[in-house]
């Protein structure tokens, strides 16, 4: 099993609260993680230090040993992250096919003035209807975003970060917001990619869902590490229950 | 003593400024929409002032009538023009709004004349020794007094009164105000009113200081209000305040000695985008 | 005959103008409220170095190089700040690059500089140079929105953040419609130095710079044939409608105005609607028949 | 289009009505500002053209046939004034072209002009540079820095001053001025002791007011024009300075008066009209103007009227429509009008005396006049 991401005792300040505090994280090839935790538990932080939006105050963070700590939000896309955003942002110019196909042309847009002289945009949209149809969206690729409902705006999100081929998925709350039967089955996607070989990190608030689908957890509240393992063992530790259930922890 | 003098001279000019400025920051902080037509109610502003102050003698009637319609006319003026853009691109109630400046400059013309009006009588126009050799206009001291005392009225009714609350809330979140049941709408108009009357307070204490309105008298305000909202950090008030009085102390002090480098418009552009550089959200930037 | 040609010319003129700032504002969603200044800087560097006798072919790619140069540092610039911000930087930009040139005799102060040499090619000649940088642009433009990097512009245009997320590297991209588009209205400025034969620093500020924001968004922010449209039209407009003398700007305003309220989108959109087979209100766009 | 240029081009003499290219019309081209910034000068300019056109066709005409204006609104702009200079040149096909607009815009005309051999005189427009376009292009007032040197006299020798602060309007009038009365204030005693700047938008003066008054200065040399030194030298006044305040053509409007207010009074300005003048000319002019417009007479509408007056004038001389002919008898010219008696150097520049107005009990009058042929002498190449 080799390593995919490491973040190495990483804290965050925010004024002089901590949002992330000495947290290590390891997935390794393959994974799939569910990243949980009540509101504020600096979930979307730790997304943010990992792509690279928010610069943590110490700590580091390695993509498959590389340091990426100081590395530009795109040259970490480029090194092999991808993210699904919590809230959907679809290019609305933009059909669904031409959303992922640029995802997909990532060696054609990778130096600005050479991406002058190519024209040629077929093989990506090939691609892109092929993600789109994993993502079970083929019938709609030709639709604009702004028509779409909420669900397939989300399908749409994992399939253009998919059509960057990373080493890692990061899905911010792809559930949200969405109907039981809709959650169940991007769930089961989840499930399936994972089972093709993506290695994903998710953060989710539908527990019933990361529960169902994930094998390991890992739990974090008021910025700190609360557990990290076996579903059934985590969610049967007493901190992560009090956690949740908000009863006595302080 | 001169620091003293430019220092207060400087004041005067922040605090037109600020009464300009503290409507654009109303507007872009509730619509998000960059309000360069807000200019032209400043000028509608002073040539009411003028027209009633000449028809009655009576300056202060003039000012209370010039903020009441002007007030209106704002409100007019975002439900013909502006409502119907809200769900547009920003750029396209810009351009609409530089459209209805220059429009407006050209009625002003067709209507009133290009050689602009000026007060029979111009009230004010005395001036008291502070102390020796120094002489300040009461037109002057009108300027800041009336600034400050709106500027307080303003706090009060924002803070302190059940409109304020709900037009706070408004600005902070719109969705969440709605679902505690405050009419958006009339948050709007009331945001319109109030920026366009003290546009129209300011229109009247520029005729004054300068005994003369004009077609053009906007054409400054319509850009450097908005180098001052952007220098305070868009939609924020409080910003907003500093910005104004702070670009006008320092284009009071650059006239004078820098004046041969840059000219004024140029120090305050010059000022604007160094701080742009260091804090690229403005003085008091980020969040409301 | 002369007349004609005048109006051509600046008609070209114009809309190379407006399709340097269609490049950043239209394809990269760069709003600027300060291109008029590049046209300066490259009216200034051409107007210099004609009088320095330099043959006029030869001013155009100093004219180009200067203007992006100066592109390139106020985009480096412009890259920190967003949206409204940028907007109100670029319009800065303008104020401060008129403040500077009025303050140096070394470019003429207030006064400006006058007798520039005429082009060499005469009237005629001048004029066809003039379509015809404008006809290469426009045709390279149309060709950029094909390619990959118009691609790319689209996706900034539309959303930066997205698009940083999706692996690309947006400063980069940026910086090169910056480049492109203020050197291309460098060329512009070269022309019109040589057109009007005299460059102020009143003919570089805010005014011009909104005037070229409007012909590419009455033409329609983004499309090439619209923008073109546009600022044929809006170029000449005050020219065409001298009969209504007085109210010639309220009319030119008044015209903006309607455009935005009932075609957003521009000519070109109205022109998308009008095709279309769907039927819908189709307001009057002022009834410019000629 | 064709109709669009009838309309636009008609603004006829009194009891004629329009006249469209009709042989026994003279067209004059004129280009003015009637919109934007400048358009209240633009106004008064046309005004008084017109009036000159009025009074010239009511003498008769040229040999029978009448005088028409063709008019384009430049906004004062370079850009609008060259297609408007291709216009009256090819379309309209005018005689002759007066500028009743400022400097930039007939600064990118007279070039045209020059090239297509048609007279063009600039009737206020300061720039130096204009007259330099060739030998088909007059001026008939003055360069700024004629007018700035006659104020270094002024304030030297008439007024005693010696330590000077200059206000200098930045544009190419003010700026050309303050050059004037540097180049001559030395020859007067004068020493400058402060220079400041303000745009031609700026209407608050607070910070440059209290800067002069810490100054001390015994006289302020502040150039501008109405719209600008009115708040100027109200502001002045309002803040205790009381030295003479030296203004230029720019204020010579009885608009400045209304804005100023009492503050006007005892301002001292070089121009080219004097409102006392015994000149019957000139009287009749104010009278005249005064009576057809409503408005009191000003320094541009003066200018505009000589400047038509010039122009008849020298076709009546030349007897043809010939414009070669035109231009020698524009540049023998010696006619008395409005402004004074204008003759023209070898430049085509005005020769001619600098009136020097005071404001008394709210209107403009008489102070005196400056005739130094050797300091007045305006470039001759």
């Amino acid at each position: 099993m080799t390593e995919i991401l490491h973040v190495r005792d990483v804290t965050v300040r925010f004024g002089g609260v901590y949002a992330v505090q000495n947290v290590d994280l390891r997935i390794n090839n393959g994974e799939l993680i569910g990243f949980i935790g009540p509101n504020g538990a600096g979930k979307t932080t730790l997304m943010r230090v990992i792509t690279g939006i928010v610069q943590p105050q110490s700590g580091r963070v390695f993509l498959q040993g590389v340091d990426i700590t100081d590395k530009a939000t795109h040259l970490r896309i480029r090194a092999g992250l991808a993210l699904a955003q919590q809230i959907v942002q679809p290019l609305r110019a933009l059909t669904l096919l031409d959303n992922v196909a640029i995802a997909c042309g990532s060696d054609k847009t990778r130096h600005a003035l050479k991406s002058m002289w190519v024209t040629d945009i077929r093989s990506e949209r090939a691609q892109a209807r092929e993600l789109l149809a994993r993502v079970g969206l083929s019938h709609v690729v030709d639709e604009l975003p702004g028509t779409m409902p909420l669900g397939y705006l989300k399908r749409l999100e994992v399939a253009r970060a998919l059509a960057l081929n990373p080493r890692l998925l990061l899905l911010d709350e792809p559930l949200a917001g969405l109907s039981q039967k809709e959650a169940a089955s991007l769930a089961d996607l989840i499930a399936t990619l994972n089972a093709d070989g993506q290695t994903i990190l998710l953060i989710e608030h539908n527990l019933r869902e990361v529960m169902r689908i994930c094998p390991t957890l890992y739990v974090q509240d008021n910025g700190k590490s609360l557990a990290f393992g076996k579903t059934d063992q985590v969610m049967s530790d007493p901190n992560v229950r009090n956690a949740y259930l908000g009863v006595g922890h302080a | 003593m001169l620091y003293l003098e430019l220092f207060i001279q400087g004041l005067v000019q922040g605090s037109i400024y600020a009464l300009i400025a503290l409507g654009l920051t109303l507007v872009y902080g509730l619509l998000r929409i960059l309000h360069v037509a807000h200019a032209a109610l400043f000028t509608l502003g002073g040539y009411i002032g003028v027209i009633v102050t000449n028809a009655t003698g009576s300056f202060t009637l003039a000012m209370v009538v010039a903020m009441l319609v002007v007030g209106l006319a704002g409100m007019l003026m975002y439900k013909l023009a502006y409502e119907p853009l809200l769900s547009q691109p920003p750029y396209v109630s810009l351009i609409a709004s530089i459209a209805l400046f220059i429009a407006s400059e050209e009625i002003f013309r067709i209507a009133f004349g290009p050689y602009g009006l000026s007060y029979q009588t111009a009230p004010l126009q005395g001036h008291i020794e502070l102390f020796s050799g120094f002489y300040l206009k009461y037109a002057e001291i009108l300027v800041m007094g009336l600034s400050t005392i709106l500027m307080i009225a303003l706090a009060w009714l924002s803070m302190q009164t059940r409109t304020g609350v709900a037009w706070r809330a408004t600005v902070t979140d719109p969705d969440m105000a709605r679902a505690f049941g405050v009419k958006i709408q009339n948050v709007r108009y009331l945001n319109f009113f109030i920026g366009s009357s003290f546009a129209a307070a300011a229109g009247v204490l520029v005729a004054l200081l300068n005994n003369l309105v004009e077609p053009t008298m906007g054409s400054v305000a319509s850009y450097k209000a908005l180098a001052i909202i952007v220098l305070g950090g868009l939609g924020s008030i409080r910003g907003t305040l500093i910005a104004s009085l702070l670009l006008g102390v320092l284009e009071s002090f650059g006239t004078i000695y820098i004046g041969h480098l840059l000219d004024r418009d140029a120090i305050a552009f010059a000022f604007l985008i160094l701080v742009l550089m260091i804090r690229p959200q403005g003085l008091m930037g980020g969040k409301l | 005959m002369s007349y004609e040609i005048t109006l051509m010319t600046t008609m070209a003129i114009s809309v190379l103008f407006a399709l340097s700032l269609n490049f950043i504002t239209g394809f990269c969603g760069q709003i600027s409220l300060g291109h008029a200044a590049f046209l300066g800087a490259g009216a200034y560097t051409s107007a210099m170095l004609s009088k320095a006798d330099v043959p006029f072919l030869f001013t155009i790619p100093a004219a180009a190089i200067c203007a992006a140069m100066l592109g390139a540092i106020i985009g480096l610039a412009s890259l920190r700040v967003r949206h409204d911000f940028l907007a109100i930087t670029t319009m800065g930009v303008g104020f401060l690059f008129v403040g500077i040139i009025r303050q140096q005799d070394f470019f003429g102060g207030e006064i400006g500089i006058a007798g520039i040499p005429s082009s060499g090619f005469g009237k005629g000649g001048f004029m066809l140079i003039c379509i015809a940088l404008a006809l290469t642009f426009a045709a390279f433009s149309l060709y950029v929105r094909r390619s990959w990097m118009g691609f790319v512009f689209k996706s900034i245009a539309d959303n930066e953040d997205v698009t940083r997320v999706l692996g690309i590297d947006v400063s980069r991209y940026k910086l090169i419609a910056f480049i492109i588009g203020t050197g291309t209205a460098g060329v512009a400025g070269a022309l019109y130095a040589h057109h009007f034969r005299f460059v102020g620093p009143d003919s570089f500020g805010f005014v011009e710079s909104i005037s070229v924001l409007a012909m590419v968004i009455v033409g329609g922010i983004g499309s090439v044939w619209g923008v073109i449209f546009a600022a044929a039209l809006l170029s000449v407009l005050p020219m065409l409608v001298q009969f209504i003398d007085d109210y010639k700007l309220l009319f030119y305003s008044g015209l903006l105005f309607a455009m935005m309220r009932f075609s957003p989108d521009g000519i070109a959109g109205l022109c998308t609607r009008l095709f279309s087979s769907i039927p819908r209100r189709v307001p009057d766009n002022g009834g410019n028949n000629r | 289009m064709k109709k669009a240029k009838i309309i636009s081009a008609v603004v006829m003499s009194g009891l004629l009505s329009i006249a469209t290219g009709h042989a026994s019309s003279i067209k004059i081209g004129f280009n003015v500002p009637l919109t934007g910034f400048a358009a209240a000068d633009g106004k008064s300019a046309l005004n008084g053209a017109e009036l000159a056109v009025e009074q010239a066709n009511a003498a008769g005409g040229i040999n029978g046939d009448s005088i028409v204006l063709v008019v384009y609104d430049d906004q004062a702009s370079p850009k609008e004034a060259v297609p408007i200079a291709q216009k009256l040149i090819e379309k309209d096909e005018v005689v002759a072209a007066i500028s009743g607009s400022y400097s930039g815009s007939t600064r990118a005309a007279a070039g045209i002009f020059q090239e297509a051999g048609v007279p063009y005189i600039a009737a206020y427009a300061v720039h130096p540079d204009i007259t330099r376009a060739g030998n088909y292009v007059f001026r008939t007032s003055f360069v700024g820095e004629v007018q700035g040197r006659a104020g270094a006299k002024l304030m030297g020798e008439t007024l005693g001053a010696k330590k000077v602060s200059v206000i200098t309007l930045k544009n190419d009038f003010g700026k050309s001025l303050a050059a004037g009365l540097k180049q001559a204030a030395s020859n007067y005693g004068i020493t400058i002791v402060s220079e400041y700047e303000y745009g031609i938008k700026d209407r608050q003066f607070g910070p440059i007011v209290s800067k002069v008054k810490s100054d001390k200065p015994d006289a302020i040399y502040a150039t501008g024009y109405f719209f600008t030194a009115g708040p100027l030298v109200s502001q002045l006044r309002a803040a205790g300075i009381t030295v003479p305040i030296i203004g230029q053509e720019g204020y010579d409007s009885q608009k400045f008066i209304d804005i100023a207010g009492a503050a006007a009074e005892g301002t001292i300005i070089t121009t080219s009209l004097n409102r006392d003048s015994a000149s019957i000319e000139t009287k009749n002019f104010i009278r005249e103007f005064e009576s057809k417009t409503g408005n009191k007479a000003d320094m541009v509408a003066a200018s505009a009227h000589t400047a038509v007056k010039v122009i008849v004038a020298a076709m009546r001389q030349s007897g043809s429509m010939d414009k070669a002919a035109l231009r020698n008898a524009i540049s023998a010219t010696s006619v008395v009008a409005a402004t004074g008696t204008i003759s023209f150097n070898a430049l085509g520049e005005v020769r001619k005396d600098v009136q020097v107005q005071i404001v008394k009990d709210g209107n403009w009058h008489e102070h005196s006049v400056i005739s130094d042929s050797k300091l007045l002498a305006p470039p001759n190449e």
